[in-house]
């Protein structure tokens, strides 16, 4: 069965020297030494203890605020499309599960919160703990036998704005005040980028939640 | 001292063989999920072989292409939530889950 | 170099402002329309005379630049002999307003026609006036895209069958003609039109790809003034209204393809350096070939603007004829034929068109006994077609009779032969219809007539540019020794560009041997 | 010395992203309100695109690093002259756009999504001509992506949906292929930014398998023959501002990327047989597309069609590139000239649509006799895309034929002569119906807007044909690799 | 990779096997959900080697990547596709129920 759908073909064929090329290549890499002497001496003006989280958030601060619009868009192209359906029926079934999904929430929630916090010094930051958070999120939409009532939309886009809103803000701030954009002052870099990941974990959380349940709720009161 | 050379480089080729994988799926299965299920498997291919480089790395761990890679996962799930909804739209306007061969003339 | 330039720029938005204003009019607007479109033609034509007072008397230079690209110009300037075409299209769009007026009188789109007509003659304006290879080519595209739509105006099916057929062509012949354009241009630069050539230096280093470039743009001005192979659109795009007809053969599109062609080999390469590469023996013969090929389908056609599109294709190359023997007497008469065979076709086009509007003719064989029914515009008729037939002293003899001077010049008596031929068919295909005109008694009632009543024999706005127009034919012929002459003009001209102080001594010399 | 002093003349470049993005985040915040973040938006972003384009042609490229970090460790937008043209043409066009769509979108056919989407297809359009990091490249693509998909999407019906399904798909494939190509960039120099690739990458096998892939990637998410077929359909019944966002703009995108990858990061590479399989694609494109578009029967498929076929001359990069290093130019001006006049065709062609109530072509006369403006900008615009004189289009194709001949690649000048003729064929078909025989009649009543747009935009189509050299000197400020 | 505090053989070769193994099953997982017909069977599986390939990246010293990976990677996508899945199942059964309806 498998072997018919992956038959000889020309795309076999192709791939397959596609993959030759690859890894004649990769083998072949040259060692380099990468950013990570760049990253560790720029670390003492980085405002945070956690090198990935400086990158993610400071070096390369530009990369993350696109991320989160990207996470925005995607919601936004979604409620393009038009209202969601229900969620069909429990994909996760079985009282046990469930027992075990509501024992696990608050335990991924404090989890998440910690990750936001703990990112500035170690392992964690605004998109772990706002991934756990969401995550969190889709297992009580899981677990709850109806569907949750979820806020208004106007807190809804607020919520998913936040993040962008609150780097685009900063950046902005950074370039009328002669820093440049996306620049922040060095002695209140770790408050800014403390805020900042706190805006992009609602955000991030409250965007996997959203996504998961795909579409626009129901309700006609809003929009349009 | 061979750990560090030796697992990156199982790695880098496990991750070009995931890419290879999806690419190849993704032009022959037909059913859309497959297909969406294709661009995540290479997208992963792609990030293991970023994080092997920053693992080979001579100056210690590098630690750019890790947040790299965390906004790659989060731009893929944008596209895949996105690709998932879109699927379920066509689904129900043309009935398929697949794309048809030819271009409708709308 | 920018002196007077503007006076340029307000020759062409003479006919380009009207035009666009003419667009937006209402169909029943006619008293503005009518009064746009005739300022528009005697403004271009009062400014024509003042910029040829200006430059023959004040001896002024007017041009005008603008920059395109990088080390290229939009030039627009004023030689002689763009004076000599810009003064045959203003005259001949005035005239040629007037009776389309007349002519299209209650029907449909007319805004729309004179909005593109008027568009039409500014392009040939501009091809005039057009001061480098660059420039010509512009206007020349201009022209496609403006005239495509007086093709098509009638809106029936052959028309758009017409229509196809011209913008397969002229697109064709301008993608052509762009390519050999650029390519001159990469190798000599965007030089301005010079007498004599700017092409010399090249020739040592570039003979073969000279050769190359020379035949392109004849293919790309040959559609236009349909030359042998390419001239199957000019019969069919006689579908469109008779003033378009008039305009498209008497100076607009066909003129525009013989104007370019006269402006690369006495401009752009100059004929002493075409003779040397042998590109001129070619086109020769190629002219030599439409002009019996015309001439000989031309007395097939039995219908009359057909007959007169087969002329065309035919007279048009005489231009060709005379500028190809590379000599000046000659062209001369190439160029001496440019305007008279603009004035006598105009005025045959007039008069077919008359014929159709009034009495319905539109065949050779229904034209029996017309003379009697409509004497004015058989009479311009006559004098249009003996000139064209070239009997003494008409515009056309004069023509004919330098094209044979030069020939005998450039030693190529066999072309006088050939001349004598395509006389004795131009003699064939048009002394029928004068004489059937004149001489054959009418039986029967006419195929449809419209016209009937009143003082004149059909409406005076298509009565008097028919008579105005021949009898300029008349006089260019008669009076062709005068100093306001198309002959005059043109030999002045010539002597400028062959570098010839003394072509009438020359001309003497061949007259009074 | 990280916090480098920033050129005080340096913070236009930000604001291009900063506008169009807060009127993105405000449109979402207040739906009801969109259309007027949206005008305001395009009342200040084509300002700030044009000072900006003249501050790199007085001052020549400027690069500004994010938040200090010099690369390659941080980011740098790079405003340089290609940079900025394109982001002046998307201003322009924009506006255009954006002024048209006031008037076609009224009451509630889904109009708010379309402002929200838009502003963020701006604003991610901005971000990318702006960066000048191969992975930030590849998260602005991304949202190119999303935006536009949805954008697709936004008309409904199965042929759009299917449409968005298969762009989605091709755009996700071409993003993962540009991804490895990151992935092996990064592997073999270790920097992103692209100067600093540009100065290492020299001729080898890594390098090259990168040029590739991510070359192959972004010719699929920009409709190059074979790979368009998902680009008729969704214009068929798309609204005409989303056609226009689509055909002028969006298809631009991936071939900036492109040129932007090899003018910077892979000038060191020749790749042999890469400019003939791109030729060889183009020419496909040029003669499918045309011959497409003379057979469909409907405008709007026409001028889709018209778009398959001109993306093909966008491909002629590579045989120029190959030829000689300023090849490109003539590309980005038939690029930019194409844009105007494609965006000024599909808004025309809208109003027509709107005002017959369909858009088949046969039945068009009636409406294109009653309302001349529109029918001049379509003729304009027209003769722009077939490259007739005083157009912007008649200068590109000048450039173009001059490139190939001074390159002696005389199969393009074929090619380019060749095309124009087709498009020649479609375009006086396009404009045949206002010439058959019948009344007059402007159908239903629209907003002046929808017609007086579509000819300012034709206009500036004619403004282009004598914008020839300033376009040509700003393009010399661009910033090119070299080294390896 | 990190320092290990004691880089003696056995170690060296039981995480070298390990790695191989991994590498091994991650691709033997893609094929085969790449490969098969039952649509929940290959989400399952796309679950999993998601949380298999977290391992693989705290293997590659990325704690951070793994703690992502695992939460939106598997966590997330693994939901998102579930409930795209349900939903296409019931579009097919009202397709299929209008099917026979009409």
């Amino acid at each position: 069965m498998i072997r018919r759908r992956f038959a000889l073909s020309p795309a076999l064929l192709m791939s397959l020297a596609l993959a030759g090329l690859l890894i004649v290549v990769v083998l072949d890499l040259p060692p380099q030494p990468g950013l990570a002497g760049p990253v560790a001496q720029a670390m003492d003006q980085a405002g945070v203890g956690h090198p990935v989280t400086a990158v993610l958030l400071n070096f390369r601060g530009y990369d993350t605020f696109l991320e989160l619009a990207v996470l925005m868009l995607a919601v936004l192209s979604i409620w393009s499309l038009g209202r969601r359906d229900p969620i069909p029926a429990r994909p996760v079934q079985g009282p046990v599960m469930h027992g075990t999904l509501r024992h696990l929430i608050p335990v991924a929630v404090v989890t998440g919160g910690y990750l936001v916090w703990v990112g500035s010094s170690d392992s964690g930051g605004a998109f772990q703990g706002g991934a756990v958070l969401g995550a969190a999120g889709v297992m009580l939409m899981l677990s709850l036998p109806r569907e949750m009532p979820m806020p208004p939309a106007l807190l809804q886009r607020l919520g998913l704005s936040l993040g962008v809103f609150a780097f685009l803000a900063v950046g902005t701030a950074g370039l009328l005040a002669g820093h440049g954009f996306m620049g922040y002052p060095p002695a209140w870099a770790y408050h800014l980028i403390l805020g900042i990941e706190l805006a992009a974990a609602v955000s991030i959380a409250l965007t996997l939640v959203l996504l998961f349940l795909g579409g626009r709720s129901r309700k006609v009161r809003h929009d349009r | 001292m061979t750990v560090d050379v030796i697992s990156p480089q199982i790695y880098l080729l496990c991750g070009v063989l995931l890419f290879v994988l999806g690419l190849h799926a993704l032009v022959v299965r037909r059913h859309l999920l497959l297909k969406i299920l294709a661009v995540n498997i290479m997208g992963s291919g792609v990030f293991m072989l970023l994080l092997g480089v920053a693992a080979r790395g001579e100056g210690g761990i590098d630690p750019v292409p890790h947040a790299l890679v965390i906004t790659g996962i989060v731009v893929a799930v944008s596209a895949t939530a996105v690709a998932l909804v879109l699927m379920l739209k066509v689904k129900a306007a043309t009935g398929l889950a697949r794309l048809p061969l030819s271009g409708p003339e709308d | 170099m920018e002196t007077g330039g503007h006076m340029l720029l307000l020759i062409l938005l003479s006919s380009l402002l009207p035009g666009v204003a003419i667009f937006f009019l209402k169909e029943q607007q006619f008293a503005l329309r009518t009064a746009l479109n005739l300022g528009g033609a005697s403004l271009k034509f009062l400014l024509i005379i003042a910029l040829l007072v200006g430059v023959y008397r004040d001896g002024k230079t007017y041009s005008l630049s603008v920059n395109l690209l990088p080390g290229i110009d939009l030039v627009l300037a004023a030689d002689a002999l763009s004076l000599l075409f810009a003064t045959l299209s203003a005259v001949l769009w005035l005239v040629t307003t007037i009776y389309a007026i007349g002519y299209l009188e209650d029907s449909p789109n007319r805004s729309r026609f004179f909005g593109f007509f008027s568009l039409c003659v500014s392009a040939t304006v501009g091809i005039a006036f057009s001061g480098n290879l660059i420039t010509l080519l512009i206007f020349y595209e201009i022209l496609t895209l403006a005239t495509w739509p007086l093709v098509v105006h009638r809106g029936t099916a052959e028309s758009f069958r017409a229509g196809r057929v011209y913008l397969a062509y002229t697109l064709l012949g301008g993608a052509v003609l762009l390519g050999a354009v650029v390519w001159l241009t990469l190798l000599a630069g965007s030089e301005p039109f010079a007498a004599g050539g700017y092409l010399r230096d090249l020739s040592a280093d570039h003979g073969p790809v000279l050769i190359m470039i020379f035949a392109m743009l004849m293919a790309g001005f040959g559609v236009k003034a349909a030359l042998l192979p390419l001239h199957s659109w000019l019969p069919r795009a006689m579908v469109a209204p008779a003033p378009v007809s008039a305009l498209l053969h008497a100076v607009a599109v066909v003129k525009a393809g013989a104007f370019g062609i006269v402006r690369v080999l006495n401009d752009v390469y100059g004929v002493d350096l075409a003779a040397d590469l042998g590109v001129t023996l070619p086109l020769l013969l190629l002219a030599v070939l439409t002009i019996i090929y015309g001439s000989v389908r031309a007395v097939f056609a039995e219908d009359l603007k057909q007959r007169l599109a087969f002329s065309t294709i035919s007279q048009v190359s005489y231009i060709i004829l005379g500028v190809a023997l590379a000599g000046p007497i000659g062209a001369v008469g190439g160029l001496v034929h440019l305007v008279h065979q603009g004035v006598m076709k105009i005025t045959l086009f007039f008069c077919a068109g008359n014929f159709a509007e009034t009495l319905g003719i539109h065949r050779v064989d229904e034209m029996r006994g017309v003379g009697r029914r409509m004497p004015w515009t058989m009479t311009a008729f006559t004098l249009a077609a003996l000139g064209m037939i070239g009997i003494p002293p008409l515009a056309g003899f004069i023509s004919k009779w330098y094209l044979g001077l030069g020939a005998l010049e450039a030693g190529l008596a066999w072309v006088t032969v050939v001349l004598v031929v395509s006389s004795l068919l131009n003699a064939l295909y048009f002394l029928p219809p004068i004489l059937r005109g004149w001489f054959s008694r009418r039986e029967g009632p006419w195929p449809d007539e419209r016209h009937g009543g009143g003082r004149l024999e059909t409406h005076w706005m298509l009565l008097l540019p028919t008579v105005a127009v021949a009898t300029m034919a008349l006089g260019m012929g008669l009076l062709a020794s005068l100093t306001i002459s198309p002959l005059y003009w043109v030999t002045f001209i010539v002597e400028f560009e062959y570098g010839y102080d003394h072509i009438w001594s020359a001309i003497f010399e061949w007259e009074t041997p | 010395m990280p916090w480098m002093d920033v050129m005080a003349d340096m913070a236009l470049a930000p604001w291009l992203v900063i506008l169009p993005l807060a009127g993105a985040l405000l449109a979402g915040l207040w739906p009801a309100a969109a259309r007027w973040w949206g005008l305001l938006t395009g009342l200040l972003t084509l300002p700030m695109a044009l000072l900006l384009a003249l501050q790199v042609h007085a001052h020549g490229p400027m690069v500004l690093y994010l938040g200090g970090w010099v690369p390659p460790l941080g980011i740098a937008l790079v405003a340089d002259g290609l940079a900025s043209l394109m982001l002046l043409m998307t201003a322009g066009v924009g506006l255009a756009i954006s002024l048209y769509a006031l008037g076609y979108l009224t009451g509630e056919t889904g109009g708010r999504w379309f402002w929200i989407l838009w502003l963020w297809l701006w604003a991610a359009m901005n971000a990318l001509y702006l960066s000048g990091d191969v992975f930030n490249l590849y998260v602005t693509l991304e949202l190119v992506v999303l935006a536009s998909v949805a954008l697709v999407a936004l008309a409904g019906g199965a042929a759009p949906l299917v449409a968005a399904m298969r762009y989605l798909l091709v755009s996700l494939l071409g993003s993962m292929a540009y991804l490895m190509g990151v992935a092996l960039l990064y592997g073999s120099y270790g920097v992103l930014d692209l100067q600093g690739l540009g100065a290492q990458v020299a001729l080898s096998a890594a390098p090259m398998l990168a040029a590739a892939l991510m070359t192959v990637g972004l010719m699929a998410k920009s409709a190059l023959f074979p790979l368009h077929v998902w680009l008729p359909p969704a214009h068929g019944s798309a609204p005409a501002p989303v056609s226009a966002a689509l055909s002028a703009l969006v298809v631009k995108v991936s071939f900036y990327l492109m040129l932007r990858l090899w003018l910077t990061v892979f000038p060191a590479l020749p790749l042999p047989g890469l400019d003939m399989l791109m030729g060889a694609l183009a020419m496909g494109a040029v003669l499918w597309g045309g011959l497409m578009a003379l057979r469909a029967s409907r405008l709007k498929q026409v001028v889709a069609y018209s778009t398959v076929a001109q993306v093909g001359y966008l491909f002629l990069l590579f045989p120029f590139l190959r030829a000689f290093p300023d090849g490109w130019k003539a590309v980005v001006f038939f690029a930019v000239a194409h844009g105007v006049a494609k965006a000024a065709v599909f808004l025309a062609a809208g109003t027509l649509q709107r005002a017959a109530g369909h858009d088949r072509l046969a039945d068009l006369g009636a409406v294109m006799r009653g309302r001349l403006k529109t029918s001049f900008a379509l003729g304009i615009a027209g003769a722009s895309l077939v490259g007739l004189p005083f157009t912007g289009g008649f200068i590109a194709k000048w450039l173009l034929v001059q490139t190939a001949l001074e390159a002696g690649l005389w199969i393009w000048v074929l090619m380019v002569l060749g095309g124009g003729l087709l498009a020649g064929a479609y375009v006086f078909r396009l404009l045949g119906p206002a010439f058959q025989p019948g009344p007059a009649d402007p159908g239903q009543p629209l907003p002046a807007v929808m017609e007086w747009v579509p000819l300012a935009l034709a206009l500036l189509t004619i403004g282009l044909g004598f914008a020839g050299t300033p376009v040509l000197s700003l393009l010399t400020r661009t910033l090119t690799g070299g080294g390896g | 990779m990190q320092n290990h505090a004691m880089p003696d053989e056995i170690t060296t070769w039981l995480l070298i096997g390990f790695d191989v193994l991994l590498a091994l099953t991650l691709l033997g997982v893609a094929w085969r959900l790449l490969a098969g017909r039952d649509l929940f069977r290959s989400v399952v599986l796309f679950i999993a080697f998601g949380l298999l390939l977290s391992l693989a990246w705290v293997r590659l010293a990325a704690p951070d990547v793994a703690l992502a990976e695992a939460a939106i990677g598997a966590g997330v996508t693994g939901a998102l596709l579930l409930v795209a899945l349900g939903r296409l199942r019931r579009l097919e059964n009202r397709s299929r129920r209008e099917g026979k309806n009409t």
